[in-house]
């Protein structure tokens, strides 16, 4: 029992409370849900070589053509195979989703930390962070492009920036509430350094609000995508991603619902996956929830 | 010594808990947490229970009221009979409208217990709000009306308060408040009183008589106090490892304790006799406080309410090897004084020297490197442990601060867990599956691993059994010796600060009044108030350690 | 107290300084030629400098920024360069709309979603738990118009409860007002819905295991008393939070939502006007946006103090 | 109870001054609010409108008499000082106008009601272009508005036409109101085009933007609105099951595509290559991907539009039949293509641009083109083609747009004939036989011998690859039944159009 604190030592103290219980049972839910993400993922990654057409090769004559042989899925408004589309779309949705979520999460944590331990530092912070909010992330996408040229990064900057100043502001409540908490008052009598209990003793707090909004984040960065693009300041609208393949179909939801049905399909089972695995997370993080071992 | 004596052979029993089993949910294997414990009590009759701390005095009381921490007790036998139900077969509709109406409960850790964003006071109305008709103004009036009662000072401000703004013994009783408005048949408290300086203490023990008296409620007691047992009891179980041992009316349990245990647990009791006076070591003081005074501001959105002075010109001084004791009421700022001293708050006022550095206006960065020398164990050690940590973790946290290896300090910690008497698995357990005295153990544990030159010890013998904290106190003495401590040691507990200090301090209203030494305090008080104090103290007239009573009052 | 919000509605002033400072220059960063809108695709480059010289853009940065900010001091905040017409106007004309929506939006998703978040944190892991999770995802990670163009075609198309698009302000007909902004409220609300009653859920949980709750049921008081007034209020920190950005975030307007169903809010003017490059509305905008923001995320703060006591500022 | 037409109009208003702007939308606007001097009717022919004219036998004096009853929407009646402000401050904005002013003596009103135009040279295309219903036609402004500077904006809306622009509902870019005119006095005779009797039947007509095309849609069928001007084609069958909606072609010209490349930079300044980005393309596949439904567009190599006078389709077989990569290939091998990257812009906000650089960017990459296809917003092109640097370094090689036919129908108005270099089009080719050609064409007197000189400049341009001509294609307007009398004409025009109830 000793032992096992000895290699977790560095782990604990970069994740605060995370350390995973022992006799924690995992569900049959996240387990699917795991599952279920990996094998987006990893259709995503392997898109290249597992998809039966070119994603991008148009065909005017075989738009918007419903389910067959060759096209599965049917095509879209440029004869292009659906299903191609739909598996090649995960990898720019994907990277853009979790990316964003990730980022601005981090970010947002740090940002939000001090602003809501720091009561010097609040004041100045959150003037800035009520600030960069005003600014709309398209303006901001356009910019970014042309600063940086039309890339996948200026969108993530353009999709990021604008969220990072919601997760701080969610980080920040927290730590006001939490930085009452005598717990804290007792690591300060301890003489833990500030850095320390903010992120030992404070950061666990927020994890909880931080997942719902991650998991937020990333479903939102994926349709922000698509409507980036479609204002000229995203990716380009050939390239298949969920969120433009949605947006494409848009105008056809009436006519052809299945163009927005795939993509929107492979989206939420993501985000479920992602939420659930979220939850367990949450739950395993919450030791009034675990189970004491015998 | 004058024992109740009525008996109680034909009064209708109010409830009788039968072979009682608690588990630990989903684990067969470990020993039950309580082992078929059965208990009874009658209409009028106050049962004490007593025992060592982690014994399941709690968890007896929690199964009673239907609230065992889902997912992590469960009663798995057994049954507990009220008015001829068996609580434990209740739906949940049924048992909401048992608690309140008819069983009411005081929980042992006030601070955890009070909803910190809701008013006190409203959280005392909610309790006539769910269970009478009244008007508003009538259920104000009734709330004002027990706050008095249970002697809070001040009770228009302590209304309007939160738990946050008040002081350990407030908080305890906002909670007996709550538990006793509606004048329940069956009062289950848990350690109502360790909070309470001991004329408080006395007021709420016969505000609870008086309860008996009119309404013949039934009392479960729980305490560590043998003062109080003595005073109150008609009846006492002992409980050891979730199994009552032994249980007797009250003057045979004093007079002729059978178990083992029992004897030992009688005499643990510390007596009320000072401690043989000290010498004072030569050299400076360690830690010297000067006209130190701390306002509390008031805040409120719009309109300014008025400031708590809760401490005014406090001086004192602590010379190495030595401890001084503060007793008091409750609320006349001892915990400030604690606080002002650790500089985890700001004292508005005065002078603060721990190891020849002034530190009442140092900034907290400054401060750091001074924290090993002065160390606290907070009135409520569960607030003080932060709940997503292994204990383990807790009590490295400030060794590892220090520099000390990991290794070292957790090999350390085990040691000191074993010293105040807390089972091996303790260090990968968190918070909330201990006892409350358990909590108050790793509280002294985490503040001694520190080996600090101060330590400031408020309410932290409070929630143990007399032979733990005679056992924790022998190793405080031992430190003392060994590392030369200073102890600022607040206690309500007359006997404890007998044995244990070398001066005592007494306070009210946020003065101090009386300055001298514990031979002298105690023996000879000159303070009106301390004197009032000494009387009321319980159990005062009996040796407990001798089973008989004291011939020299 | 007074003085905190004093200091923080002063705020105000350095935040739309430093919002105006950016804002001009991304916008000057940006390619664009407001002439060139204005013109059309056979005017010739000459024809554009006139233009372009008689709308000031040939000015250098500097004096283009000193303009603006002298007229910001008069208080105004210039004309459209496409259209002529005052910002102000512009604006006044269409922020009604979009606060309308948005507080009609904001208000549904509460009571909506906190009941949601609560019941699923009270029946953790249960199938109400994974039915609320399974509904909210589904609000967050379907596109908007999708729920939009559902709703119009159950409740316009077939049943033809409310009309399919458009906007009648509340002052004039409220009743018209109302069949008009119900769907678009109920469209923008899934997604609220979804987040706060995540978030409601979320930070019950942290709070249903403490002692306090356990007290108020040894109280004897309501299941509902115990979750709402007891638990969710020392939960209410983040839930807040969320709806105080969220509510921000309808207010800058919601572009999607409002072309869906043909409202003339800010979201579209923003758009509309980032895509025309037409400077003083796109600067007025955000100025606007950053001062209501300072506002709201005032009151955000405030509310923080009113749930929970220990916070202080 | 008030008769109001809600229509649904290609774009928002944002512009009001019809003069400044050449944009459709400001253009229809200046229809339903100023009247004009002369108008063509649907024969191509100029008519009286506001003013009958005589022209002198040397063809050099024109003298327009103004009919009776005219009056401004402030009360005012129209006099000639005001037709003679607004043509001159039409003449410093519109192509056409300034052709005629660089030929005017003098232009002056001799009385209330006359109108004296003399030529130094003869301009047999006077009336017609003054006449003209596309880009800027010669609205009849009050002078105090048309004697302002032609690059600003005008700020007083009052109008001469047939409905009065209602101030204080407009909301730039989502709707404006007109309400009838009552004191509007309509020409004899049916009205045709832009020319005969403007008869108003409705009190007010109402243009809303629905940036939302289903929404749209859904609006017409519910009966929100009575009118959409242009459908989305793949939209239609959304339409066609409703029995209250018709859906028709009001304009049968319609639309050209286009792509214009670079002649300034490497590869484009090689016209092997452009002939090989051209050999590649193929209208059909254009056309199929933007339109979808073939009874909505039309394969066309004509650059001056199928159906027009001027209309020939020699030298487009590539374009026509469907591409030649294989020959397209040969020609870049040939030229010595060294896969120098072509940018070609992608204009993402815009439905109508949205497939041709999709489409073409697919064809050029089958022929061994090297393609950068460059997603941006229309305002970001606009700048950017503007602008002559390298394409590395924020130039382009290669764009698309669209024209209304009427736009490019000769070679005297359409601006990617303009050979010049530096003073050209976007693009800016040097081309020096375009410019004989358009003289040429200028000095021919006759029809015929127009039409010679026009198949020339037709062969020219494909050959030399002055623009590449990518098919023609109609939007269909959807109106709901109620509405009967609408007359056909390129610009949607409200009078004479009846609401039953
Ligand atoms: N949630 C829990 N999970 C696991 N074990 C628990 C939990 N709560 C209490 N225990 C264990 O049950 C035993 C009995 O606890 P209980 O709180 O009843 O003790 P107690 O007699 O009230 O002690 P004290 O006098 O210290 O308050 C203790 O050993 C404690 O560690
Ligand atoms: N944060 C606060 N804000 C306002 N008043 C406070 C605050 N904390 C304590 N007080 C008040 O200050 C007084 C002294 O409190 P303190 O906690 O020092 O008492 P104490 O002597 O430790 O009492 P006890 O023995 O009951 O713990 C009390 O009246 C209390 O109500
Ligand atoms: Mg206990
Ligand atoms: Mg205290």
């Amino acid at each position: 029992m000793a032992a096992s604190h000895q290699p977790a030592s560095r782990m604990q103290w970069l994740f605060g409370a995370i350390a995973l219980p022992r006799g924690w049972r995992l569900g049959a839910g996240p387990i699917i849900a795991a599952i279920v993400l990996a094998i987006i993922v990893m259709l995503s990654v392997l898109a290249p070589l597992i998809v039966p057409h070119d994603p991008m090769a148009i065909d005017a004559l075989q738009r918007l053509k419903g389910p067959s042989e060759t096209y599965p899925l049917g095509t879209d408004a440029y004869g292009r195979d659906v299903l191609s589309r739909v598996i090649t779309g995960g990898r720019v949705s994907l990277f853009i989703g979790i990316s964003a979520a990730i980022v601005s999460v981090m970010i947002g944590l740090l940002i939000g930390l001090v602003s809501g331990f720091f009561r010097m530092a609040d004041a100045i912070i959150m003037r800035i962070m009520d600030s960069l909010m005003a600014i709309p992330s398209i303006l901001l996408a356009i910019a970014l492009v042309a600063l940086n040229g039309p890339s996948i990064w200026s969108v993530m900057g353009a999709i990021t920036i604008p969220e990072i100043p919601r997760v701080v502001r969610l980080v920040r409540s927290v730590v006001l509430s939490a930085r009452e908490e005598p717990y804290v008052e007792a690591a300060i009598a301890l003489g833990s350094s500030m850095p320390k209990i903010l992120w030992q003793h404070l950061m666990p707090n927020t994890l909880a609000p931080l997942i719902v909004q991650g998991t937020y984040i990333c479903a939102s960065a994926i349709l922000t995508e698509a409507i980036l693009s479609f204002l000229g300041a995203g990716v380009s609208t050939e390239i298949p991603t969920w969120g433009n393949i949605m947006a494409e179909g848009r105008v056809y939801f009436q006519l052809k619902p299945s163009l927005i049905f795939w993509p929107g399909l492979m989206l939420s089972l993501c985000i479920l996956s992602i939420n659930l695995l979220g939850d367990t997370a949450r739950d395993m993080l919450d030791p009034r929830l675990k189970k004491r071992e015998g | 010594m004058k024992f109740k004596t009525r008996t109680f052979d034909d009064v209708p029993s109010v409830l009788e808990i039968e072979n009682l089993t608690v588990r630990l949910s989903g684990n067969e294997k470990a020993a039950p947490v309580l082992d078929r414990v059965s208990l009874t009590i009658r209409q009028g009759e106050t049962v004490c229970l007593v025992g060592e701390s982690g014994s399941g005095k709690s968890v007896t009381s929690l199964s009673v009221m239907g609230l065992l921490p889902r997912g992590a007790l469960e009663a798995t036998g057994g049954r507990i009979g009220l008015e001829g139900k068996n609580l434990l077969e209740l739906g949940p509709q049924a048992m909401r409208d048992m608690r309140a109406q008819k069983i009411s409960m005081i929980f042992q850790e006030p601070m955890t217990a009070l909803n910190p964003v809701i008013r006190v006071g409203e959280q005392i109305e909610e309790v006539l709000n769910t269970h009478t008709k009244l008007s508003t103004k009538e259920k104000k009036a009734r709330v004002l009306d027990i706050m008095n009662q249970v002697h809070l000072p001040d009770v228009e401000r302590i209304y309007r308060s939160y738990p946050h703004q008040l002081s350990g013994g407030q908080r305890q009783r906002i909670m007996i408040a709550m538990a006793l408005i509606l004048e329940p048949q069956l009062l289950i408290a848990d350690e109502p009183t360790t909070a309470l300086d001991v004329t408080t203490q006395q007021q709420i023990l016969s505000l609870i008589a008086e309860l008996q008296e009119k309404h013949g409620t039934a009392v479960l007691f729980i305490t560590h106090d043998m003062g109080v047992v003595a005073e109150i009891a008609d009846t006492v179980h002992v409980m050891k490892l979730g199994r009552i041992v032994e249980q007797a009316p009250v003057e045979e349990l004093l007079r002729r304790p059978r178990e083992e245990y029992t004897r030992e647990l009688l005499q643990a009791v510390p007596s009320l006799t000072p401690r043989a006076a000290r010498d004072t070591p030569e050299g400076e003081p360690v830690l010297s406080v000067n006209s130190l005074q701390k306002v509390y501001g008031a805040h409120g959105v719009f309109k300014r309410t008025e400031p708590t002075k809760a401490a005014t010109d406090v001086n004192f001084t602590i010379p190495r090897g030595r401890t001084l004791g503060i007793v008091g009421e409750s609320g006349s700022g001892k915990s400030t004084v604690a606080r002002c001293i650790m500089r985890l708050i700001d004292p508005t006022e005065g002078e603060i020297r721990v190891a020849d550095q002034e530190i009442a206006t140092l900034s907290r960065r400054a401060l750091r490197p001074l924290r090993r020398h002065i160390q606290i164990v907070f009135q409520d050690p569960f607030r003080s442990l932060n709940p997503r940590w292994t204990i383990g973790r807790s009590l490295v946290e400030g060794p590892l601060n220090m520099g000390t290896d990991r290794r070292a300090a957790l090999s350390r910690a085990r040691e000191l867990l074993k010293l105040v008497g807390l089972p091996d698995d303790a260090v990968d357990r968190y918070p909330h599956q201990f006892s409350g005295g358990q909590r108050q153990r790793v509280a002294i544990a985490r503040a001694i691993a520190m080996e600090p030159d101060v330590l400031v010890a408020d309410e932290a013998v409070s929630a143990l059994d007399v032979s733990v904290q005679a056992q924790v106190l022998d190793l405080l003495d031992e430190l003392q010796q060994k590392l030369g401590i200073a102890i600022l040691f607040i206690t309500h507990d007359l006997r404890v600060a007998a044995q244990i200090c070398d001066e005592v301090v007494v306070m009210q209203h946020g003065r101090v009044v009386e300055h001298d030494s514990a031979a002298n305090v105690l023996s000879a008080p000159r303070h009106a108030y301390t004197r009032a104090l000494i009387e009321a103290a319980p159990g005062r007239q009996w040796d407990f350690a001798n089973f008989r009573e004291l011939d020299s009052v | 107290m007074l003085g905190y919000i004093t200091r923080r509605i002063l705020a105000v002033i350095p935040v739309m300084i430093i919002v105006a400072i950016f804002v001009f220059l991304l916008l000057r960063l940006t390619p664009g030629d407001p002439a060139a809108i204005i013109a059309g695709d056979m005017a010739t480059p000459d024809q554009l400098e006139r233009i372009r010289t008689s709308l000031g853009l040939s000015d250098p940065l500097h004096e283009q920024f000193i303009t603006w900010v002298g007229l910001l001091l008069q208080g105004e905040l210039g004309t459209s360069l496409i259209s002529s017409t005052p910002v102000t106007q512009m604006i006044g004309q269409r922020i009604w709309p979009t606060v309308n929506i948005a507080v009609l939006t904001i208000l549904l998703s509460v009571l909506i979603a906190v009941p949601m978040g609560v019941l699923a944190a009270w029946r953790h892991r249960t199938w109400v738990d994974y039915a609320v999770m399974t509904f909210s995802v589904l609000g967050f990670s379907i596109p908007v118009f999708v729920i939009g163009y559902i709703f119009i075609k159950i409740f316009s198309i077939e049943l033809r409860w409310f009309p399919v698009q458009g906007y009648v302000a509340p002052s004039e007909d409220f009743g018209k007002f109302l069949s008009r902004a119900i769907l678009p409220c109920l469209t923008l609300a899934t997604i609220y819905v979804a987040l706060i009653a995540r978030m409601t859920r979320a930070s019950m949980l942290e709070v249903l295991g403490e002692d306090y709750i356990r007290t108020a049921r040894a109280k004897g008081v309501k299941e509902t008393v115990v979750l709402f007034r007891h638990a969710l209020s020392n939960a209410a920190v983040p839930i807040m939070t969320i709806i105080g950005t969220g509510f921000a975030l309808l207010i800058g307007g919601v572009v999607v939502t409002e072309s869906v169903f043909n409202i003339p809010g800010i979201g579209r003017l923003t758009v509309d006007a980032i895509l025309a490059r037409d400077y003083p509305v796109i600067q007025g905008m955000i100025l606007l946006t950053s001062g209501l923001y300072v506002l709201i995320n005032l009151l955000i703060d405030l509310s923080y103090t009113f749930f929970d006591p220990r916070i202080r500022y | 109870q008030d008769k109001t037409i809600t229509a649904v109009m290609h774009s928002g208003l944002r512009v009001l001054d019809p003069i400044i702007t050449t944009a459709h939308i400001t253009r229809n606007h200046g229809y339903m609010v100023y009247d004009v001097l002369v108008a063509v009717d649907e024969n191509f022919a100029p008519q009286p409108q506001m003013a009958d004219w005589t022209i002198s036998d040397d063809n050099l004096t024109y003298t327009f008499t103004l009919r009776d009853g005219l009056k401004f929407h402030d009360g005012a009646p129209v006099t000639a000082a005001d037709a003679v402000a607004s043509l001159q401050r039409w003449g410093k904005r519109d192509s056409g106008g300034q052709l005629i002013f660089d030929v005017t003596e003098s232009l002056e009103a001799t009385d209330d009601k006359t109108i004296v135009w003399k030529l130094k040279s003869p301009f047999p295309a006077l009336l017609d272009t003054v006449g003209k219903q596309s880009a800027v036609p010669p609205f009849i402004m009050p002078e105090r508005v048309a004697s302002g500077s032609a690059d600003e904006a005008i700020t007083d809306y009052t109008g001469s036409g047939p409905f009065v622009f209602v101030a204080d509902e407009y909301q730039p870019g989502v709707s404006v109101t007109y309400r009838k005119f009552e004191d509007y006095v309509p020409r004899d005779g049916e009205a045709s085009w832009m020319a005969g009797g403007k008869n108003v039947k409705v009190d007010e007509v109402k243009w809303v933007t629905m940036p939302d095309a289903q929404t749209a849609i859904n609006a017409l069928l519910s009966g929100e609105i009575d009118y959409i001007e242009q459908v989305q084609i793949d939209l239609l069958p959304l339409l066609e099951t409703s029995e209250d909606v018709t859906v028709e072609t009001r304009d049968d010209l319609g639309y050209q595509t286009i792509g214009r490349m670079n002649f300034k930079h490497p590869p484009f300044d090689n016209p092997k290559i452009r002939q090989a980005a051209q050999m590649a393309l193929s209208q059909e596949a254009v056309l199929a991907t933007l339109i979808g439904n073939p009874d909505y567009y039309k394969v066309c190599g004509a650059i001056f539009g199928c159906g027009t006078p001027l209309g020939d389709e020699a030298g487009s077989d590539t374009l026509t039949s469907g591409g030649d990569i294989e020959g397209a290939k040969k020609l870049l091998e040939e030229a010595g293509y060294d896969n120098t990257p072509i940018v070609l812009m992608q204009p993402t906000d815009v439905v109508s641009l949205t497939a041709q650089p999709v489409v073409a960017a697919q064809a050029m990459r089958e022929a061994g083109f090297n393609v950068d296809m460059q997603a941006m917003d229309w305002q970001t092109l606009v700048t950017r083609r503007a602008s002559q640097s390298k394409p590395s370094e924020g130039g382009w090689n290669i764009f698309f747009t669209n024209w209304m036919v009427p736009e490019i129908n000769s070679p005297l108005i359409s601006p990617m004939l303009n050979g010049r270099g530096d003073a050209a089009w976007f693009g800016w080719p040097e081309d020096e036989k375009v410019e004989e050609l358009r003289a040429a064409f200028i000095a021919a007197d006759t029809p015929e011998k127009q039409k010679e000189v026009a198949v020339e400049i037709q062969k020219h341009t494909l050959e030399n690859v002055l623009y590449v001509p990518l098919g023609q294609y109609i939007m269909p307007q959807a109106r709901s039944n109620k509405l009967t009398g609408m007359i056909p004409s390129p610009v949607p025009v409200f009078w004479n159009i009846e609401k039953a109830e």
